[in-house]
């Protein structure tokens, strides 16, 4: 067996209220891949941040090499040879790529302009056919790009520990493939690698040993040959068997949504959307797969109003509704299930109560002329909050007190109100725990019993491949092939996604 | 004959506004809002003055301005880089203070003479028709013409300057690259309002070599009004200040020459005009890119969640 | 032991209030202090302080005459602060209004008492509402810096206010001093118990009040807390953020607008250079000390007023400077600022 | 009861006159004690009356603004026992009268205005005078005949002293003219400088000025040429160019008055003096004027002290030579204060 680097003893931190991490314990071996494990929320990232500075743990040691260390600062953390590529990239995005990798060469020298550093950047870049030039600010990146600037910052500095969060979420299955392959020859080097994903064929592929972390606590660690995909999903779901879900065939294809030639260009002047056309059944629910990036954001913001369309078509049953405003076009029926919970379908500070009708305030019955009615207001909170199962300490209490999956149900809850025809939903259980996630997914079965449709966006296959009726991948800004879920494989969608046309 | 007249009053009117602007983009640069420049630029001028008459050096005072101001510079840096306090109010309180202190302090510096910086004619540039004007000025002139050069070199040019703008940008990614974010910033808003300081002193030393309270009479918040026209880079600064000053100059000479305008609508014309050059500058931002610093008046707290 | 710096997860209502107390009280110790070694007995100084503000009928009167402006800007402020704009224009605001007031009350022969007045308020709304709108035009249509904006704005509006008065609006009988004529009896708002204070304090008590239920009972007010709170949100329920700016702005320089009404209208009975020392400035201190509530903005404004009078004490009693004073308010500030580090964080002792 | 109360103050006040002889005065200033020129100027005044026995206190309060705050600052000083009370600055006069109104047993001086009550008198000097003067002297040094006038605000006591400087330059050389750039500001030492200047590259050789600070004089000086200051002497800050200065000594006024109200001899009185009571003054002379020049200086001096001179006597023309006092005709005091128009000689407008 070889090496200890790394041991992480007892490690507590406590945010508030919230214990993110109670006495947890694990070690890395040299050259290995140890892969954490767990549900979002399980406290992965604090224990993370905790090991690159950024957070200082309320109790516990760190060793490393055999020594106790104290990690004060990202600094310490770099100093020692831990580096880490973070989810939310820790790049400036104004600025060029030299410069975001300026700081990662040893020593950096006083002038910007050096052709050492150039030349020890474009060694690295080369060495692993990065193609990616350095005098670009890194805002005209593609995500995949940009991660590969962030994994460049670690071989530069030339670290010894890896730490990886949920590097194949922003990447097409190659690209995933490439990520892989480069890890095994980090391995071979002799270096480290904590890596955390939720994905468990790559966990399978890649995995030297797994720890499990659930509610801040460290559940198990296997060692290679002891897990396999049904052990793994057991310690951290805890749950013997899936729900299966079952849903009736649509009555009859009667087309509700169609988009056609839509283009849409973001703050940058890139083209989002590309010519997308897609026609959407009533009452299916319509799975869009895509490797992050490719234009699902876009594609919700046009189909809920928030965005302008600068070329193309929007009819909704058979109605041009292209250039029509967000209220509008919610009234005539479109609900939104917004990517990101707290920073877009929230009021983080305001009550419960008034995020419940964040979309329907305008409603003549939440309203008494100018004022609110907040007699009419409340009543429909209680209403929801029995409907949907939502635990509330009171319905004054600011509602970014409440959990996640509280939260989400709050979104939903308020959507789903309105009866909507259509209902788009981003990445409904993104961040979820399982009974969470459960619960969304029941819903949207629900709605598409009651004949809504559901255009679900999402970057879990499983999850598309359970619920939709019918496929669409997504990729820059184009939908490149539609798929039936029951007739398909995981490999036809990932050329998909990779931008291979299909061959239907 | 005349375009060199008004040069020459446009460069030494827009001098103390471009330090002022200087120190204040130095310290935009990291991230953190200053609005006490006024103030500063108060406590550069009598303690440039103060020195300078009791030590009878005039770079002494100078000095004195520098770390003065910096060191009142030190007060709004740690409430807004340590204590992460509102930087806005932060800076109006520091102007209050700043007039407050200096009018408290300066006192017994009234109807005091000085003799001040006196120009120095660079020997062979100041022949060169127009140009000439540059190189003759007094020796603060020329030195924020290095200032000029030197901030914009460290800004844009070197390590130092990168670590400062990557603070001002995204102090998230500069932390974990092992920037001490806090440090940078605290200095740069420290140096920065020191730069300020010199800035006040120029007016209290060379350009008008005198004290009386309250004599920087606003240039301060031109400063501020400056940082934002000249886009965050030096050298637009340098034309910033100039044009600024020039108009000021302008308007006199008008008056002078016997032109029948009013001075009160003259007066607005600089601020009207920074307003649609502002208004032309954002329309014409490239789009994604911004021109401000992102991280600009948010304070940094490593362990926030978000 | 170990001292540690913990962000509080949930805000502790007591801290938040307790604690600019705590803070003005440590400026008073270190003023105190220094009040003491220059000879002076700090407690008769800060009592003569408050007794000249609060102590007599006429010293609150005056009080609250001080407090009038200051509370109105700080409404404009603080409601421009509830959509996370910086109003740092409620001067140049204020000037205008006071030109808009002074324009009907010169050049309008209105002869009804009530219409007159009607007519001056609209008239400084509606021009320091469009003045404040200008900047908020700006920010909606093309993302214009308002700090900036409203800031150059403020010299304006001055400049403005000082070519009329010693230009076109000069008295013709007031041997050419840059003052308008005096306002006809018409165009004065009334005064009460003997004291300067006037209308004008209770047109602010009620338009705190309106802000009050405007912002936290109605439809309108609803929308304005969504985008404060979260502007992401706000697009995605469909509140269009760009005409609440422009709406907001609108309000905002209306009621700094109103405040140079109830001067020229309430106190000065004219138009003249200097008609504001600063009020629009302190309005920002005030509204944002007021954590942009309309209860807050009352409270604060009249602390500032009672500070502002109390000062009188302090020069007449004392012979302290003006500077001194100046000084002494950036001190409390400092502090108050800094004590909100002890709301949003709190330190915590602890075994190693 | 407002009656009952009235007529107890009348009783007061007249058992007040019995043998209340010391003073306590009271100054109100709109700068700051360190301006260095006008306010500062008054505060040697004040501080000449310290010494004498019988003002037992003086109480000063600066940079009062002149709108609001005036009155509240006035009462203030009156109802703190203050029985003789001098505003400075034109722009109290109407707070001063609202506060006599209330105080019968309190003296008020208003310095500047025209407007009296029978507790208010107002005072002022005529800085024309000695104005006129160094008018004399600046157009027998200037060699281009071209004099720069670095005026503050056009109000009439700016207007008046450029008129008189005027007067006094044509006298000695009718070519010579006076060219006037407007500065808008009392002490902004940075603009004054600037305007200074430019009237230095028109061509001026000898430069006047009306603010507070001397940067007009570092300007002239820097530039080697000759300069006249105002408010108090200067001449540290122009060794070598500095001619003279008309200079207030506003001690003379207050020595008056104060005496007068302690004698109980004081009337409501509209006190202008000149250089005949030493009220304004005219600084020692530079030895750069020619011994001939002072002579003449001197004898005019000598004519106006005795009255034998006055300043503004016809015939006058206006700018644009249109007589607006005939020969032999001179303007009355209340002409003089208002005066609102540049004689022939000026070179410049006055903002409308």
């Amino acid at each position: 067996m070889s090496k200890i680097l790394l041991e992480l003893k007892e490690i507590t931190k406590i945010f508030g209220k919230i214990t993110a991490n109670n006495k947890v314990s694990f070690n890395v071996r040299v050259g290995e891949v140890h892969t954490l494990l767990g549900e979002n929320g399980a406290g992965k990232s604090t224990l993370m941040n905790i090991l690159t500075g950024l957070y200082k743990p309320d109790s516990g040691h760190i060793y490393w090499e055999g020594k106790k260390v104290n990690i004060n600062s990202p600094a310490d953390a770099l100093k020692l040879g831990i580096g880490m590529v973070h989810q939310h990239f820790m790049l400036v995005r104004n600025h060029t790529v030299y410069e975001n990798l300026f700081f990662s060469v040893s020593k950096p020298p006083f002038m910007l302009k050096n052709n050492e550093v150039k030349k020890r950047i474009k060694e690295i870049i080369e060495r692993f056919n990065l193609g990616i030039s350095l005098d670009e600010p890194i805002w005209k990146l593609e995500i995949g790009k940009q991660q590969w600037v962030e994994i460049i910052k670690l071989l530069l500095r030339d670290c010894k520990l890896f730490i990886l969060d949920e590097p194949t979420a922003v990447l097409t299955p190659q690209e995933s493939e490439k990520l892989f392959e480069f890890l095994h020859e980090l391995k071979k080097d002799g270096r480290s690698i904590i890596f955390i994903s939720h994905k468990m064929k790559e966990v399978m592929d890649i995995s030297d040993r797994v720890t499990i972390l659930k509610k801040g606590e460290v559940v198990k660690t296997l060692e290679k040959g002891q897990f396999d995909e049904n052990i793994l999903a057991k310690l951290m779901i805890d749950r013997d068997e899936e729900i299966v879900l079952s849903k009736k065939p649509l009555a009859d294809k009667k087309v509700i949504l169609k988009l056609q030639d839509l283009y849409v260009r973001n703050d940058k002047g890139l083209s989002d959307l590309d010519g997308l056309s897609l026609e959407v059944f009533k009452g299916e629910i319509f799975g869009i797969a895509g490797v992050a990036g490719n234009g699902q954001k876009a594609l919700a913001e046009v189909l809920t109003g928030l965005k302008k369309v600068e070329k193309g078509l929007i009819e909704i049953n058979g109605q041009d509704m292209t250039y029509s405003s967000a209220r509008s076009k919610y009234i005539a029926g479109i609900a939104h299930i917004p990517e990101d919970r707290k920073t877009m379908g929230i009021a983080p500070d305001m009550s419960v109560e008034e995020n419940l009708v964040l979309k329907n305030f305008k409603d003549k019955k939440f309203r008494k002329g100018f004022f609110l009615n907040f007699k009419k207001i409340r009543e429909n909170a209680k209403e929801k909050i029995k409907n949907f199962d939502i635990k509330v300490a009171s319905l004054n209490q600011a509602v970014r007190f409440l959990s996640g999956g509280n939260i989400q149900k709050v979104i939903i809850a308020r959507e789903l109100s309105q009866h909507p025809q259509i209902l788009v939903a981003l990445y409904p259980t993104r961040g979820l725990d399982i009974g969470s996630a459960e619960y969304v997914h029941k819903v949207l079965l629900e709605e598409r019993e009651k004949g809504v449709t559901t255009i679900l966006i999402s970057e879990d296959l499983d999850e598309l491949f359970k619920l939709s009726d019918r496929i669409g991948v997504i990729f820059r800004g184009k939908i490149v092939g539609i798929v039936d879920p029951e007739k398909t494989s995981i490999t036809e969608i990932g050329l998909l996604m990779a931008g291979h046309k299909g061959e239907n | 004959m005349m375009v060199e007249i008004l040069l020459d009053a446009t460069i030494r009117a827009g001098t103390s506004i471009l330090y002022a602007t200087l120190g204040e983009i130095l310290t935009e640069r990291s991230g953190i809002i200053n609005l006490g420049v006024e103030g500063l630029m108060l406590i550069g001028a009598l303690s440039g003055f103060y020195v300078s008459h009791i030590t009878g050096n005039l770079y002494l005072g100078v000095l004195a301005a520098f770390i003065l101001a910096a060191l009142a510079g030190m007060i709004h840096g740690f409430i807004t880089v340590y204590l992460r306090a509102n930087q806005i109010v932060s800076g109006l309180a520091l102007t209050m203070f700043g007039i407050g202190v200096t009018a408290l302090f300066g006192k017994k510096m009234i109807g005091i003479p000085l003799n001040g910086f006196q120009k120095i004619e660079v020997p062979v540039l100041a022949k060169i028709p127009i140009i000439g004007v540059f190189f003759n000025q007094d020796i603060l002139v020329y030195f924020s013409y290095i200032t000029v050069v030197i901030l914009s070199f460290i800004l844009f040019k070197t390590k130092f300057g990168l670590k400062i703008r990557m603070v001002g940008e995204n102090p998230g990614a500069a932390d974990t690259a092992g920037i001490n974010v806090y440090k940078i910033r605290f200095f740069s808003t420290v140096f920065g309002s020191g730069l300020s300081g010199i800035g006040g002193a120029y007016l209290s030393l060379a350009y008008t070599p005198l004290w009386i309270e309250n004599m920087s009479a606003g240039r301060g918040w031109i400063a501020v009004a400056l940082v934002i026209f000249a886009s965050w880079y030096c050298y637009r600064a340098m034309f910033g200040a100039y044009l600024f000053g020039g108009i000021n100059a302008l308007q006199l000479r008008l008056q002078a020459m016997g032109t029948n305008v009013s001075a009160h609508i003259l007066q607005m014309l600089p601020y009207f005009f920074t307003i649609i050059v502002l208004v032309i500058a954002t329309i014409r931002l490239e789009k994604g890119a911004r021109v401000e610093p992102e991280g600009l008046g948010l304070p940094y707290d490593r362990e926030d969640r978000r | 032991m170990k001292i540690k710096i913990v962000k509080r997860s949930e805000q502790n209502r007591f801290v938040l209030v307790i604690a600019p107390f705590i803070a003005i009280l440590f400026s008073f110790v270190i003023v105190g202090i220094f009040l003491y070694a220059n000879g002076l007995n700090p407690f008769s100084v800060f009592k003569d302080m408050f007794v000249e503000s609060l102590g007599s009928f006429y010293g609150f009167s005056e009080t609250l005459v001080k407090t009038t402006p200051l509370l109105l800007c700080g409404l404009g402020v603080a409601l421009a602060f509830r959509m996370e704009l910086w109003n740092i224009g409620a001067e140049g605001q204020l000037y205008i209004g006071a030109f808009g007031a002074s324009l009907v009350a010169l050049y309008y022969p209105i002869n009804n008492h009530f219409l007159m007045l009607l007519a001056m308020f609209l008239s400084a709304g509606l021009f320091s509402g469009i003045w404040g709108m200008i900047p908020g035009f700006l920010k909606a249509k093309w993302n214009v810096n308002e700090i900036i904006v409203t800031l150059l704005m403020n010299y304006i509006a001055i400049l403005w206010v000082d070519y009329l008065v010693y230009g076109p609006w000069k008295d013709p009988k007031g041997f050419n001093f840059p003052l308008t004529k005096q306002f006809p009896d018409v165009a004065r708002l009334g005064y009460y118990f003997d004291t300067r204070l006037h209308t004008g304090f209770f047109i602010a008590l009620v338009l705190a009040f309106l802000f009050y239920i405007l912002i936290e009972k109605t439809v309108w007010g609803y929308e304005i807390r969504v985008i404060g709170n979260n502007p992401n949100a706000a697009k995605y329920a469909g509140i269009n953020y760009e005409k609440n700016v422009i709406i907001v702005m609108f309000i905002s320089g209306l009621l700094s607008g109103i405040a140079g009404f109830s001067e020229v209208a309430g106190v000065t009975y004219r138009l003249q250079h200097g008609i504001s020392p600063g009020y629009g400035y302190t309005a920002i201190i005030v509204a944002w000390l007021a954590r942009r509530s309309a209860l807050g903005v009352l409270l604060v404004s009249f602390i500032m007023g009672v500070l502002f009078v109390g000062n009188d004490a302090l020069q007449i009693n004392y012979q302290l400077p003006i500077a001194f004073i100046n000084a002494f308010q950036g001190l409390i500030l400092f502090f108050v600022i800094s004590s909100e580090f002890f709301v949003n964080y709190r330190i915590s002792f602890g075994e190693k | 009861m407002r009656k009952l109360f009235l007529s107890v103050l009348v009783l007061l006040f007249l058992l007040s006159l019995g043998w209340s002889k010391d003073l306590k005065v009271g100054f109100v200033y709109v700068g700051p004690v360190g301006d260095g020129g006008w306010t500062y100027a008054h505060d040697q005044g004040r501080e000449a009356l310290e010494k004498l026995p019988y003002v037992k206190k003086t109480t000063y309060v600066e940079s009062v603004p002149e709108g609001a705050d005036a009155l509240r600052v006035i009462m203030k000083l009156a109802k703190t026992g203050h029985n003789l009370i001098f505003t400075t600055s034109f722009g109290y006069m109407d707070p001063t009268l609202e506060v006599a109104k209330r105080f019968k047993n309190v003296v008020f001086m208003h310095c500047s205005g025209y407007k009296t009550a029978p507790n208010v008198g107002t005072y002022f000097g005529r800085m024309y005078q000695p104005r006129y003067l160094s008018g004399m002297i600046a157009g027998a040094m200037t060699k281009s005949n071209i004099i720069g006038y670095v005026a503050a605000h056009p109000i009439p006591e700016v207007i008046r002293g450029i008129n008189a400087f005027t007067l006094g330059v044509r006298k000695v050389n009718p070519k010579a003219i006076v060219k006037v750039v407007w500065t808008q500001t009392w002490f902004d030492p940075g603009t004054e400088r600037n305007a200074a200047e430019s009237l230095l590259d028109v061509g001026a050789d000898v430069l006047a000025m009306h603010q507070d600070t001397p940067a007009t004089l570092q300007a002239a000086e820097a530039r080697g040429k000759y300069v006249i200051g105002y408010n108090s002497d200067m001449r540290k800050y122009a060794p070598n160019g500095f001619l003279t200065a008309p200079i207030w000594n506003w001690a003379a006024i207050y020595e008056y008055v104060a005496n007068a109200v302690h004698n109980g001899t004081w009337k409501s009185e509209q006190i202008w003096w000149g250089m005949d009571k030493g009220a304004v003054k005219l600084a020692p002379i530079s030895d750069k004027v020619p011994a001939e020049v002072k002579k003449v200086v001197e004898k005019v001096k000598n004519d106006i002290i005795s009255g034998k001179f006055k300043v503004f006597e016809g015939e006058i023309r206006d700018q644009n030579g249109k007589v607006v006092l005939p020969k032999g005709k001179v303007f009355s005091d209340q002409e003089l204060l208002g005066m609102s128009f540049f004689v022939e000689g000026v070179q410049g407008v006055i903002p409308k």
